[in-house]
């Protein structure tokens, strides 16, 4: 199959899906229903492999134009390269495996197909934004996963209780990445400005033609990229959206709110890596935007009870950590650990959805526990997950922690020393999670516990496949320490086919120093695990209600105010400003104000008509005085 | 006619005469409430115009100005009985010929 | 001189045969007489076609006489339905219409002032008759008395103008009288003060500020068969007399009187559309509107080198004739602008000509009105723009106040009656409407 | 000389009889003051031999249209009545606006004030009947002519008004 | 031409035909009109310039590529607003028929004529009938409001009025071309003044600020049918004024005196709009404010003067319209079947009615201009020209997105979100099913392919840009 050919129809199955679900979704069975959707997305991802296997090199393909300015061309074309592809694999793969999952999870949900043609949707915007060869064709593609995790976050509008809150979380992330989006739009202008093109390529190379070194035009393209990326990456300080769109079905919070979507953002840096090479100041910037992020995220994550909270602020964290490495100039450590970061999180949520599921939508942990007996499948892929994510040795977050920590090391020991801290509170709250949730005594009350039950097929089968990726996702990347022959497979996969990326050499630590921070590491996190092991599981410590909480506790269990600090700077200043404008400005000075001219006009009728008094004396005086006026008027003239 | 001749030195009083006639027939016609006096006023304003006239018709030689007092008297006599009606149509109706009960048309 | 021969011996019949109570013989005579009357003025002089390429357009006498002609016969038309209430005077009624016409032909074709007095007063003297035809109401009566010795003063003071012009130039003849002043006689305070007065008396003939008081209670007063005769031709001829006389005899001073003149226009507009604001009586309402209108007339005088005010009178006709017709429906016997309240519900022909001849006083394309305003506002713009401009903004309060009467008469009421208009009336509004529709084609 | 005097004193005899007609209350006595005015007028055009329009205004006005006013006067029987009294606000207005008028007539005229200076009998015998006829049924034809309109209009109009109308009766 | 006297000849018919067959009349001579004019245009070739007149040697009428898109543009207003209102009340009225075939033409007439006094007739031709359909048809207790309307628009049509005139005295030529070539630069200041007649008819039209006062009480007052036609279309008359005729003609001095106060006020109305529509209760008055705001954009654009951004702007006018029409017709359902548009009474209508929440979901994000939908193309070029110039008012121009997202979500979703407050709610019937449909198919079309407007539009557009 032809390359291009093979790439649109990669790209043409979701839609397709989304098309079928969407106009005949209703007519159709469930069963069906998720199957079309799964198996367009699955078909995808067979593609995409063949893609992968094919890579050579960097290819553009052209589908049509778009725009065809005096100055410049905007076509719709796409770019396969390493980068991409691998983008895609991630999407589909992952994709097909949450499509799976949601066969179960939504089965008992009305609006089953919109769900199925909406995700469908969304794979397909998410493979225009990787996919797409210039900035335009990312952008359509941007939108258009803020659009369909906009239509997935507010997927329950209708629920009774929380189906205002939904919406509104819904409506809360669009506009977040609304703001993210109009400094992509400024910098994508700025870029139009300088080079006359939004080629990824094209920019590339004039870039790497004359270098505009450090010129203000590039710190301000990288800043306005980067404010796009904290938009949909949940970085400070346009985070807060992540952790309320978990009002989505928890497949979505997997797909979208940690494998996937969110991931745009990091995706968008490393593409656009020669133009933050040239502007180290964002760089910087992003560094620290990245450690400041992982840290409250991590703080807040402490204390947050909501099982699917937990779980984004953890994401949150971890966003950040990928941030830090793009901090560090290193990208491909960065897409490995979003490559990890995709298995386990997902593994994780979709965990999460399974003991929700299970749980009859409660979401509470405090109501939790000794889930491990009930959901041994659920428990278990979780357990993995957790360890996983916490850097327990040889899982594959272990690797791709490590790799980030190592560049932390190597260029700036504060910065190192603070990711020592993030990452072991994300061991602490995550182990917290897991012996909260499925050790212990079920504290649901024994009505609940007779219904927790264990999840179907389509739900345990991507857990245990992500499960496994989970535990082996490090492969791909492996420390040069102990595997010579293939170690930095990832590594040498993207630089070599990934533009701008070849030059761009990671510091790998020598021996000692590497053996002594992975052992350093792995203490920690064995450490953690032991400490929670006694903490939360030997000694039940748990949840404490609201009040019970210390006063870092509260900090951590409030989010740390942002959001109230949001709403007392930003959206009250707003509204006011919205009710100064609407009803003072335009009613009361320049509606009324129009109003007051016309009546002030028109009420001088008043007078004027009692000039007509009804004495003919009086008219033939006026008569006079009119003629008097006249010569008077000739008499002024002359003289004058 | 010796008269004539001599008549030129007093050709700017009558101009002054006839100004100062129709300004005294203007302050007649506001001051007045009596209709038939009133039109009495006009009369001589118009009186006041005809002197005037045929002073300039003196001053020119020119005849055209005084068939134009001519005139002038027509449309008085005219103006005269079609005003004199309608006094008396008015006067039917409102039993009053003061010119300041009839307002009931204003502002 | 044809059309006012004619004129006359139809008037002449009509009073006789009026003596026989015939009234749609009178009718028909006095309609006869007045198409005879146009097709004698059409005969004599070729028909131009106003404003074909915006310049060098001097009205044709022909064509005004046609126009007045028309105007009236629609007024005679608009108004059978009263006059032919009285059976014993219908004659009179036509022929007085009918000699005032011959007075307002004499009024826009004249070379002399003396004949140009004379028609004056021709049309004149019907016209304080008519008024007061009203026997039986006071208010006929006190409109009628009003209307009389102001027109009369007026007169005065117009003669006295006369004699000063004279006095200044030695001729009545219009063509002497404009080569003497061009010889320099304009420094003269006599042709100047003359010239003043003159002013003034036309000024009360199309009834602007100040010399407008007459308007309101004569309009109010004389019942809406006169009223359409008496706003519509009378204003036309006098605008022409003075677009005749200042812009072709006086136009060597016209940096002279152009600023009073604006003066005029100004405040005639801005005191005519806000007083009208706020009347209850519909035809004083007219009367006021008539004055803001005898204002922008005035505007013609701004370019004496082509003065394009034909279609801005005939629009005016067109527009105030269909409207009194209205509010001939709709008052019967009163004359409230509470009857107005949803008329146009009462008959879809009066609804259209409503909306057409309100839009077109307003002055919206593409009616009849605009084209008119437009024509004024064309020639006068170089001249006077600040004249303009504020006679535009003055325009806008006067579309205010159309507008005002438009919607209280589309109103719609709680219980729809029907009513049926009279033939007359009928054919008098379709030919006005039609007349404002199509005035596109004419330019 | 002497006719100069002689003009003063019939102008300032008319003014002032124009004056008397103005202020006397009686309406009869208005009339009265206004043939007398009309007649010193008269002297005055017989100062400027204009014969024909002395003959006529003579005639016509003091003759004819001031019976008229007489007539009406007694027809309506309202010379018992006392002319009712004028507000002296108003009035005073009325005067300053004449006295104006008469004031700003002259300022802005009174330079042309120098007939006397430019004067030169061209020809005394235009007031003459002879000549005026001439003109008359000449240059004037129309005009004379057309003046039977108006007067048929003021015929028809003054019976039309003037009449009394049966149901008004009734 | 038979495509501009074509709604004419309806309005008459429409006036004798019977009141029974008006629904069809309407729907069936409105598409008639659409459907000829696409069939004329595909025998157009856009870098001709056909001239043609009806017999009045003022009025002369040419067609080139830009009215061509235009035209079609009214003619499938017009369709869509007969088809969308094709149950209601309005439709079934004869005079609602004929004064909007009326209107029509006038506004065919604005797009086509080739005279400046005729586009001035034309212009004003088109203000009686949507007065007449407001005033009746619309819920005006209070007539001030339906005053205020009349008026301001009288007012800036007077304003240019005096503009037109003063223009055809200065250059003494009328027609479009003869006005081009002519040469302004040699009146100096009084072109400024002229410019500016015609600028204050186009503010208050479009509106700007702070000529708007008008707009969002007509436009929440007025039948839904009017409102349509007035945001569709009639302000489109304004910007398509202002980018053939007055720009072109006035460039110079003129143009460079008044391009940065019109686009601050452009500016300042794209936040001021937005910024009031975060809190308004009323459905229609926050589509209204949204309209200000959108159209600040496309003002501020055209300002610029730059071929290639009047390109987008023409798209950006097409896709308004789209949006125009969506929204208000969805606000028109809200209010026909509820009586009420206040979003605080309303909530909970996307349970009971599946099929209009997703179209009217489709046409918000199409005004939020997401990717793939004409309005992202449109604004994006826009702004980047904006930007292009001005780098602060470009961004101030882009927190347009967010502002925009802030009150069309609410817009959205207090009415179809939430707890369902009223339980009777009629889904969308057929016609105004293919409206939304029909809207949607042209937004993704021209967002994905907005060549097909800019290339035509392209040949008319050199001209008028130095």
């Amino acid at each position: 199959m032809p390359l291009d050919l093979t790439l649109i129809i990669v790209l043409s199955l979701p839609l397709l899906g989304f098309a079928v679900n969407g106009i005949f979704g209703k007519m159709l069975s469930k069963k069906l229903v998720g199957s079309i959707a799964t198996i367009a997305v699955f078909t995808s991802f067979i593609l995409a492999t063949t893609l992968f296997v094919r890579l050579d090199g960097t290819q553009i393909v052209k589908l049509f134009n778009i725009v065809d300015h005096d100055n410049f061309k905007i076509n719709a074309s796409f770019q396969i390269d390493a980068l991409s592809v691998w983008m895609s694999l991630i999407i589909t793969g992952i994709g097909s495996l949450i499509h799976l999952f949601s066969i179960g999870y939504m089965s008992n949900d009305e609006g089953y197909y919109k769900f199925f043609s909406y995700l469908n949707l969304f794979i397909f915007s998410m493979l225009i934004l990787v996919l797409g060869s210039n900035y335009f064709v990312l952008f359509f593609g941007w939108e258009g996963v803020g659009l369909c995790s906009y239509l997935l976050i507010s997927f329950h509008y209708n629920d009774k209780h929380k189906g205002v809150a939904n919406s509104l979380a819904g409506r809360k992330a669009f506009i977040m990445n609304r703001i993210g989006d109009g400094g992509l739009l400024l910098g994508l202008f700025m870029l139009l400005g300088q080079f006359n093109s939004l080629e990824y390529l094209e920019i590339g190379q004039s870039l790497a033609a004359n270098t505009h070194l450090g010129s203000g035009a590039m710190v301000f393209i990288a800043l306005c990229l980067f404010i796009a990326a904290t938009g949909k990456s949940a970085q400070i300080p346009l985070f807060t959206w992540l952790p309320d769109a978990m009002a989505g079905p928890t497949p979505v919070s997997a797909l979208i709110h940690a494998a996937t979507m969110v991931t745009a953002g990091i995706y968008l840096l490393v593409r656009s890596n020669f133009l933050f090479e040239l502007a180290p100041s964002i760089k910087d910037l992003v560094l620290y935007i990245g450690l400041a992020t992982t840290l409250l995220s991590a703080f807040i994550a402490l204390r947050q009870n909501d099982i699917k909270k937990i779980l984004a602020y953890s994401t949150v964290s971890q966003l950040g950590l990928m941030f830090v490495a793009l901090g560090f100039g290193a990208y491909s450590v960065a897409l490995f650990h979003v490559t990890t970061h995709a298995f386990f999180k997902a593994l994780l949520f979709l965990g999460s959805g399974s003991v929700i599921h299970g749980m009859h939508e409660e979401q509470d942990i405090r109501k939790m526990g000794g889930l491990a007996k009930l959901m041994p499948i659920t428990h278990f892929t979780f357990l993995i997950g957790t360890m996983a994510i916490s850097g327990i040795p040889l899982f594959s977050g272990f690797f791709s922690k490590d790799e980030i920590m190592a560049q932390a090391l190597h260029h700036n020991i504060w910065a190192y020393s603070i990711l020592v801290v993030a990452v072991s509170l994300t061991a602490i709250y995550m182990f917290r999670l897991y012996f909260l949730t499925f050790h212990g005594n079920f504290r649901g009350g024994e009505n609940l516990k007779s219904k927790v039950h264990e999840s179907g097929l389509s739900m345990t089968l991507p857990l245990a496949i992500l499960a496994i990726l989970s535990v082996f996702g490090g492969i791909l990347n492996l420390p040069g320490l102990f595997f010579k022959g293939s170690a930095h497979w990832f590594d040498n996969y993207l630089s070599q086919g990934t533009f701008g990326l070849e030059h761009i050499h990671n510091v790998h630590l020598d021996f000692n120093a590497a053996i002594q921070l992975m052992i350093f590491a792995s203490t920690v996190a064995l450490g953690i695990l032991v400490w929670a092991y006694f903490v939360y599981f030997k000694k039940g410590n748990l949840a404490k209600s609201d009040l019970e909480l210390s006063s870092w506790e509260k900090l951590s269990a409030s989010k740390l105010y942002f959001d109230e600090a949001y709403n007392y700077l930003l959206v009250n200043p707003l509204i006011k400003l919205s009710d100064f404008t609407g009803k003072i400005l335009d009613i009361k000075i320049l509606r009324n104000g129009v109003y007051a001219i016309a009546d002030g006009v028109l009420n001088t009728a008043n007078l004027s008509r009692r000039w007509q008094s009804g004495f003919l004396s009086s008219y033939l005086f006026w008569m006079i005085f009119g003629l008097i006026l006249f010569i008077a008027f000739y008499i002024l003239k002359i003289s004058i | 006619m010796q008269v004539a001749s001599n008549i030129g030195s007093s050709l700017d009083f009558y101009l002054f005469v006839s100004i100062a006639l129709f300004a005294i027939g203007a302050i007649g016609a506001m001051t007045r409430k009596n209709m038939i006096v009133l039109l009495m006023c006009i009369e001589l304003m118009l009186n006041a115009v005809n002197l005037m006239l045929v002073t300039f018709s003196t001053f020119y030689g020119n005849g055209d100005a005084q068939i134009f007092v001519f005139f002038t008297m027509v449309v008085a006599a005219a103006e005269a009985t079609v005003g004199l009606s309608i006094i008396i149509m008015a006067y039917r109706n409102l039993k009053s010929i003061d010119i300041d009960m009839y307002n009931q048309l204003k502002n | 001189m044809d059309s006012i021969v004619i004129l006359f011996i139809s008037g002449l019949l009509g009073l006789f045969v009026g003596m026989r109570q015939q009234t749609l013989l009178s009718l028909i005579i006095a309609l006869g007489g007045i198409i005879l009357a146009a097709l004698a003025a059409f005969f004599r002089e070729a028909y131009h076609t106003p404003l074909a390429n915006y310049s060098n357009y001097i009205p044709t006498p022909a064509y005004v006489i046609i126009l007045l002609c028309f105007v009236t016969l629609l007024a005679i038309l608009g108004g059978y339905k009263r006059y032919s209430q009285d059976k014993d005077h219908i004659g009179d009624y036509f022929s007085l219409i009918l000699f005032s016409l011959c007075g307002a032909i004499m009024m826009v074709q004249p070379n002399d002032l003396m004949l140009f007095f004379i028609g004056l007063e021709i049309l004149s003297i019907p016209i304080y008759v008519l008024v007061g035809i009203e026997k039986g109401s006071a208010l006929s009566a006190e409109a009628a008395v009003k209307y009389f010795f102001t027109g009369s003063f007026a007169s005065a003071i117009l003669l006295f103008g006369i004699a000063l012009l004279y006095g200044a130039t030695g001729s009545f003849q219009l063509i002497e009288i404009q080569s003497n002043l061009a010889f320099g006689i304009w420094s003269s305070p006599l042709a100047i003060i003359g010239s003043l007065f003159i002013l003034a008396g036309f000024v009360f003939k199309i009834g602007a500020v100040p010399f407008h008081f007459w308007g309101p209670d004569v309009y109010q007063g004389a019942s809406n068969a006169v009223l359409m005769y008496m706003s519509t031709v009378v204003k036309i001829a006098g605008i022409y007399a003075i677009v005749n006389v200042f812009g072709q005899v006086f136009r060597d001073s016209y940096l002279f009187w152009i600023d009073l003149i604006s003066i005029i226009i100004v405040l005639s507009m801005f005191y005519g559309y806000i007083t009208a604001w706020k009347q209850n009586s519909f035809r004083r309402l007219i009367a006021y509107s008539s004055i803001a209108n005898a204002g922008l007339m005035l505007l013609a005088l701004a370019n004496t080198q082509n003065s394009n005010i034909f279609l801005f009178v005939s629009a005016y006709s067109f527009a105030t004739i269909p409207l009194i017709i209205i509010n001939n429906v709709a008052n019967s016997d009163d004359d409230d602008l509470k009857n107005w309240e949803g008329i146009a519900w009462k008959n879809p022909l009066i609804a259209i000509a409503l909306v057409v001849a309100l839009f077109s006083l307003a002055g919206i394309p593409p009616l009849a009105g605009f084209f008119g305003k437009f024509s004024l506002l064309w020639s006068a713009l170089p001249q006077i723009p600040y004249t303009v401009i504020l006679a535009l903004i003055a325009s806008l309060i006067g579309a205010f106040v159309y507008l005002k009467l438009l919607l209280l008469a589309l109103k719609k009421p709680s219980v729809q009656v029907k009513q049926s208009i009279p033939l007359d009336q009928i054919i008098a509004l379709l030919i006005t409407t039609m007349a404002s529709l199509v005035a596109l084609y004419f330019i | 000389m002497s006719l100069q005097i002689i003009s003063i004193i019939l102008g300032s005899l008319t003014l002032a009889s124009a004056l008397l007609v103005v202020f006397s209350k009686h309406p009869v006595r208005s009339v009265i003051y206004l043939v007398v005015t009309f007649f010193f007028i008269t002297s005055m055009y017989i100062m400027m031999n204009a014969q024909f329009l002395a003959i006529v205004n003579m005639i016509v006005y003091a003759g004819a249209i001031m019976v008229l006013f007489l007539f009406v006067l007694m027809l309506l029987n309202l010379n018992k009545e006392a002319e009712p009294v004028t507000t002296k606000g108003s009035q005073l207005a009325a005067f300053i606006a004449g006295g104006s008028l008469f004031l700003v007539l002259i300022t802005a005229l009174k330079d042309t004030l120098t007939l006397g200076q430019t004067y030169r009998a061209h020809n005394d015998q235009i007031g003459l009947v002879k000549q005026l006829g001439n003109l008359l049924f000449t240059k004037y034809l129309v005009a004379f002519e057309i003046t039977s309109i108006l007067f048929i209009a003021a015929m028809v109009g003054a019976i039309l008004l003037a009449k009394r109308e049966k149901q008004i009766i009734e | 031409m038979i495509l501009i006297l074509l709604p004419l000849i309806f309005s008459i018919i429409a006036w004798i035909a019977p009141s029974s067959t008006m629904r069809l009349i309407g729907l069936i001579a409105s598409a008639c009109s659409l459907v000829a004019s696409i069939i004329s245009v595909s025998f157009f070739n856009p870098t001709e310039h056909v001239l043609f007149d009806l017999g009045v040697q003022l009025v002369r009428f040419s067609m080139d590529s830009l009215g061509y898109i235009m035209v079609i543009l009214t003619n499938a207003v017009f369709f869509l607003v007969f088809l969308s209102n094709y149950y209601n009340q309005i439709i079934g009225h004869r005079r609602f028929t004929a004064l909007a075939f009326l209107m029509q033409f006038g506004l065919l007439g604005v797009f086509t004529v080739n005279t400046i006094l005729g586009f001035y007739l034309f212009w004003e031709l088109t203000l009686i009938p949507i007065f007449m359909i407001l005033y009746w048809f619309g819920s005006f207790e209070n007539s001030r409001v339906l005053m205020k309307f009349f008026l301001y628009t009288l007012f800036g049509s007077l304003a240019m009025l005096v503009s037109v005139i003063g223009l055809m005295q200065i250059t003494h030529q009328q027609t479009y071309d003869a006005l081009l070539a002519a040469d302004l630069s040699t009146i100096g200041n009084a072109g400024i003044w002229l410019m500016g007649g015609f600028l204050l008819a186009f503010a208050v039209k479009i509106p700007l600020f702070p000529f708007h006062t008008w707009q969002a009480q007509t436009y929440t007052k007025a039948p839904i049918a009017g409102t349509m036609l007035l945001s569709a279309i009639m302000l489109k008359m304004a910007l398509f004024g202002l980018l053939k005729w007055v720009l072109p003609i006035f460039d110079g001095i003129a143009t460079d005196f008044w391009r940065w106060p019109i686009i601050t006020l452009s500016l300042i109305g794209i936040i001021y709009g937005a910024v009031i529509a975060i809190r308004h209760q009323n459905l229609k008055t926050i589509f209204a404010y949204a309209s200000l705001s959108h159209l600040g954009l496309i003002t501020a654009g055209l300002m610029l003067q730059n071929s290639q951004t009047n390109e987008f702007a023409v798209v950006q006018i097409v896709n308004h319209s789209i949006v125009a029409i969506g929204l208000f017709m969805a606000a028109g359902i809200i209010e026909q079947r509820l009586k009420t548009t206040n979003i605080n009474e309303l909530g909970g209508i996307a349970k009971v009615a599946p099929r209009f929440a997703f179209w009217f979901a489709v046409l918000t994000f199409i005004s939020l201009s997401v990717p793939f939908t004409s309005g992202f193309i449109g604004e994006f070029f826009l702004i980047k020209a904006i930007f292009d110039v001005h780098v602060f008012s470009g961004i101030l121009a882009c927190t347009t997105l967010v502002l925009g997202a802030i009150y069309m979500l609410r817009a959205y979703q207090a009415p179809m979100f939430g707890p369902t407050k009223n339980e009777k709610f009629l889904d969308l019937r057929w016609s105004e099913i293919a409206v939304f449909a029909l809207l949607s198919l042209a937004a993704i079309y021209f967002g994905l392919a907005p060549k097909c407007i800019t290339d035509f539009v392209a040949h008319s557009l050199i001209q008028t840009t130095h």
